[in-house]
């Protein structure tokens, strides 16, 4: 048995919902229909009356998230892709995200966000919007890489008693199997060693985690050891590991998908700058999408965001520096 | 009529105490002891105590900026009110919020973010939750501005709630302006009322200044809402007798508007009619008012003993995860 | 009555030539020559075709993703409709952009943003911007579906533009369903056609697969909005004849609806009207539906021989600033 | 005759009126009653039908300023206050932004946002959003420290084919005043050197530069001579220049009034890092407000956000460092 990424997203959530009648599931064609991606197919037969279809109001779908997490509800909210929560922007961070900080009184809702290019998804069906969503004080921002993160970290979310931005790749929705679902994890808020290594830090997240791991692969053939460090979670940001690893290694290279200003690659290394100056044997280097909406063809985007080809060139320079 | 009695003069006193309550935030207002905007319900208390007054305790109420009587009518105490606008650590909102942003979000009086419109969705999902816990007979009030209903969040709000059937009462105050801005330049049609019909609720329509009228009204659509009756959109005709916030004149309140019968002072049109009634005589009505002044008083003076935040005791974290705070406050 | 049939005919044959250009898209997607999702307007036709035909030089016209009859009529070459799709870097969008995100913006041909309902305040401020320069006597057509009109943008738009008594046709394409999702989860109104007075404009109801009553009503409503009449809200009842996009198998369609009279096929009923009027035999729409054929044929074939983008030759810069460009693609 | 930064503003878009008639100004009160702050007073009167006054409809403002710049037009869009972009957020990223890219026409539209923090101002009517903005490929960010680049850049923005986020700050309304208004001024997209000095440079923008100026005087006096350098744009950003300063001073410390995750200081920190490292005598270091909603109580906000305090505290721990 073999299970995907989009699969352990569905089970994790027919867990959820299992496991806890504080859970229902709340956004457009995810009844009867089981979603856009199929993430939550069944779920509406197997869970009635908890897994409901919103007409196209992303504003209110993450209002009526709030208001129902006031009252000891867990919702998660489906955006159809994470391009459309720019219209629920609002609510999302002024009211979601404040509501603990003015109150005293916590908003566990969990917002999934299918993320990040596709071949053909073209600008307004590819964006990674982590950054802007880590830049507002309140959220949690999960970035999950694997399979395996990609279940126990969904579960996580829904037992987090703060507003979770789950951001899950579209990309690795149907490329990424594992064998079995997890047992255990770890914790929230941890970077994971992706691979060991002694001669570069590359820091990722999300599908930028594979392009890094076959850079890596790459790159030992060429008797350079690259440690790969898979944040999971962007926000809170696991400085510690990431630190651990550039003392290990004296090189850093960051990658993102998202666009490039500001970001994640910009937190990273501003963080590692200032705190881990004296561990850097080289200027830390980062790699992101371009400074463009995400384009629609494949040639372009291909080029738009790095790929292991234009990151193993980044690690190949940052190696002679 | 007894019981019509009763009920106004209850909510007499609750808008006597709101107006003197907003009274006295002007006056700190201008003696500089608050810090950032004031903003009064001065001509509105009718239509909001009426709000307040028919919710029960497991019904949701969020108001705006205009519904001191409403708060107070729905049980909030007056310091929370004192403490929220001088920012004492003690109130609410600990200083963090301040002035009409202030609620108590577990006992169902959700506190507003500035942003027009975002509270009415919150209000669903609270009824969505009672229904998914099985909580039958609630209901839910938000109020808007009529500028408000120009907002997307209003219309998706009111659709969200007609379609889930939600016990929501949704109440427009027109004042006629928004800001500066009069209604010629914020809609189009000939009532807002006709916006009923286009989500499929039921619509009602008062007079926003005779507090009769008002009782009689929300009355009844809260009792349609709690009875199965689906969403009630309110609206009320009205006119704001103060400026947008204290800091402003509103000389831009055409002199017409307040020749018109809902021009009137909704507290001098209920007190004359109290006395029309015989319900309350002169004497009657200035003793309520010293209790009320005495209360609020009391309030204020209790808060401004009380210590202001420190900043070195705040924990600077947004999130009820300390673990998972990021590291920036360290 | 020579006029109405002129009408007809040319209408007939642009939905003609959309269908086909559609059913070759279908086929492309089929043979996987097309990345990304392909979004027919099969069964929408009459409707689309009727906006795009009333339209003239100078008028403003935002499509949706079942518009293709509407932009051919608009004028939008084939070409530009299969280079899109095929992320040509001679067309419109050079393969920046796809399938039915294209337009010219300065030919008053506006290309859609993903996010539902967005497109109409921009309508409106084209509209404005002709006021502004005293161009008189143009209109702008913006397209959404029944889902949409959920969105907070649609009710910003329509207000907005009610607000400003622009030149706006609204056409709202009742499909039944958005996406999965059916009327009955999206809106409670009896009625879309009883927004219209909630929002003070003009309402217009029609048979979305009737091409005659497309083009009367269509031709009414643009009339009006020309001549100073406001905004038109038209509102179509229709069936979508084909998935959401190509991936989806729509078996979530109620087969009532396939039985309603408006559950058939636009284009057959205006064969059929089109033989029993006869305005054309048998024979003639053969001939039609070959040129339209040859013609979608000729175009994919250019296509299909053009170059595709070359990413080390673009500049890979957002703004027409080209010195305020970030240093970041350097 | 003094002039203030808010009647710069003012000024400028009067000249902008007077000299094109493709101008026009939209917004909430912005008409006869002249804007919230009064930045539009008695333009309504002296431009008839040229300063409109727009319903509570943030998205739909934005929409049909992109609708009029197509056809030619160069919209101001008065937001009330910065905090309330978020609801037109969409249409600004997704529409604006990407208009050009995608169909090679421009959109010039200029939407002001009055930011920044005031005391008493609260949540909601604080925020500094000039992050969010510039993460967004296809807009220019401005954010004006002076009177004098209030006036002139707010000009440059209506001449500048793109979309401009102009953050204006609400506590340099009235603070800030000057002599007269400029008759020339710097390249848009260039930064500006506030005050010289060789031993540690202080990046800022906006109403952080006079806080920073503050600790110059200060530290000047303990003989610690701080270069003072003012983004004015801050998407573009001028590395060039900020990197030419810590060339000379070795040091870095970035000030801005946002929220600490991603933002300015750590794209500015980011850079100078990857491209700069070696002009660095000790690890850059930067300072942002707290990572919590802008609080209500100036005894809160005070510490919330970085001052002339802080900022020096920081500025002599640099110095050891
Ligand atoms: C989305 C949004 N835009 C702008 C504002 C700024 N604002 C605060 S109150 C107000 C006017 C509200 O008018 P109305 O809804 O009629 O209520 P009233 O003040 O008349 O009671 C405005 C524009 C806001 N709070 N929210
Ligand atoms: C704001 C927003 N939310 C979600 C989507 C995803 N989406 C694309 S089309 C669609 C259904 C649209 O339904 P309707 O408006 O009825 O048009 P139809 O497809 O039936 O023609 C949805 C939900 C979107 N494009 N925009
Ligand atoms: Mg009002
Ligand atoms: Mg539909």
């Amino acid at each position: 048995m073999s299970i995907t990424y989009l699969e352990a997203i569905r089970e994790a959530q027919a867990k959820a919902l299992a496991d806890d009648p504080r859970v229902f599931i709340y956004g457009q064609d995810v009844g009867k229909f089981g979603g856009a991606f199929k993430a939550t197919k069944n779920l509406a037969q197997e869970f009635p009356g908890r897994v409901i279809d919103a007409p196209i109001s992303e504003d209110a779908i993450i209002g009526a998230a709030i208001g129902a997490a006031i009252e000891g509800m867990r919702p998660i909210i489906e955006m159809q892709f994470a391009d459309f929560s720019t219209v629920a922007f609002n609510q999302i961070v002024n009211n979601a995200a404040a509501l603990f900080w003015r109150t005293n009184v916590p908003c566990p809702i969990t917002v999934r966000l299918p993320s990040g290019g596709t071949s053909g998804g073209g600008p307004y069906h590819s964006q990674s919007l982590e950054a802007l969503y880590a830049h507002y004080p309140g959220l949690v921002v999960m970035t999950p890489a694997t399979v395996e993160d990609a279940y126990s970290m969904l579960l996580e979310a829904v037992a987090i008693d703060d507003p979770v931005i789950f951001c899950e790749h579209k990309y690795l929705y149907y490329h990424l199997k594992a064998e079995r679902l997890p047992t255990e994890a770890m914790p929230v808020g941890k970077a994971r060693i992706a691979r060991p290594g002694r001669d570069m830090t590359i820091v990722a997240y999300s599908a930028m985690v594979h392009e890094a791991l076959a850079v890596a692969e790459e790159l030992a053939t060429e008797g350079t050891e690259v440690e790969v460090v898979d944040l999971r979670t962007i926000k809170p940001l696991d400085t510690d590991t990431v630190m651990a690893s550039v003392a290990r290694t004296g090189r850093l290279l960051c990658v993102g998908e998202a666009f490039p200003w500001g970001g994640v690659t910009a937190e990273v290394i501003a963080r590692v700058a200032s705190e881990g100056f004296g561990l850097l044997d080289a200027p830390p280097q980062r790699l992101n999408a371009k400074d463009t909406p995400v384009p629609y063809h494949p040639n372009l985007w291909a080029v738009h965001r790095p790929t292991a080809r234009s990151i193993a060139a980044a690690a190949r320079n940052l190696i002679r520096l | 009529m007894v019981h019509f009695r009763d009920t106004y003069l209850k909510a007499y006193q609750g808008m006597l105490l709101a107006r003197i309550l907003d009274d006295k935030f002007a006056s700190l207002y201008r003696g500089a002891k608050i810090h950032g905007g004031v903003f009064l319900g001065r001509g509105q208390e009718a239509l909001s105590v009426a709000i307040g007054l028919f919710l029960n305790k497991g019904d949701v109420f969020a108001p705006l900026i205009r519904d001191a009587a409403g708060r107070l009518a729905f049980g909030e105490p007056v310091i929370d009110a004192v403490r929220t606008y001088l920012g004492s650590p003690l109130g609410p909102m600990r200083g963090r919020d301040g002035n009409v942003h202030r609620g108590r979000p577990t006992e169902g009086y959700l506190p507003m973010v500035s942003h027009l419109g975002a509270m009415i969705s919150v209000v669903n999902g609270v009824l969505m939750a009672h229904r998914f816990k099985g909580i039958k007979g609630t209901v839910g009030a938000a109020s808007i501005g009529e500028g408000g209903t120009s907002t997307g969040a209003f219309h998706e709000g009111l659709n969200q709630a007609a379609v889930e059937k939600l016990p929501l009462v949704l109440v427009v105050a027109n004042n006629q302006y928004a800001y500066s801005t009069p209604n010629s330049r914020q809609f189009a049609c000939n009532d807002l009322l006709d916006k009923a019909i286009g989500y499929g609720v039921a619509g009602h329509a008062v007079e926003g200044n005779d507090l009769g009228a008002c009782l009689r009204v929300m009355r009844e659509a809260v009792d349609k809402a709690r009875n199965g009756g689906g969403p009630q959109l309110v609206i009320a005709n009205l006119l704001r007798l103060c400026g947008h916030g204290e800091h402003d004149d509103s000389h831009y309140i055409d002199s017409k508007y307040k020749a018109e019968q809902f021009g009137r002072d909704c507290l001098k049109v209920a007190e004359e009619y109290l006395l029309q009634e015989k319900w309350a005589d002169a004497k009657t009505l200035n003793c309520w008012r010293d209790e009320a002044t005495h209360k609020v008083e009391e309030a204020v003076a209790i808060v401004q003993r009380e210590p202001t935040p420190d900043p070195y005791q705040e924990n600077w974290t947004a999130l009820a995860s300390k673990h998972l705070n990021d590291g920036f406050n360290k």
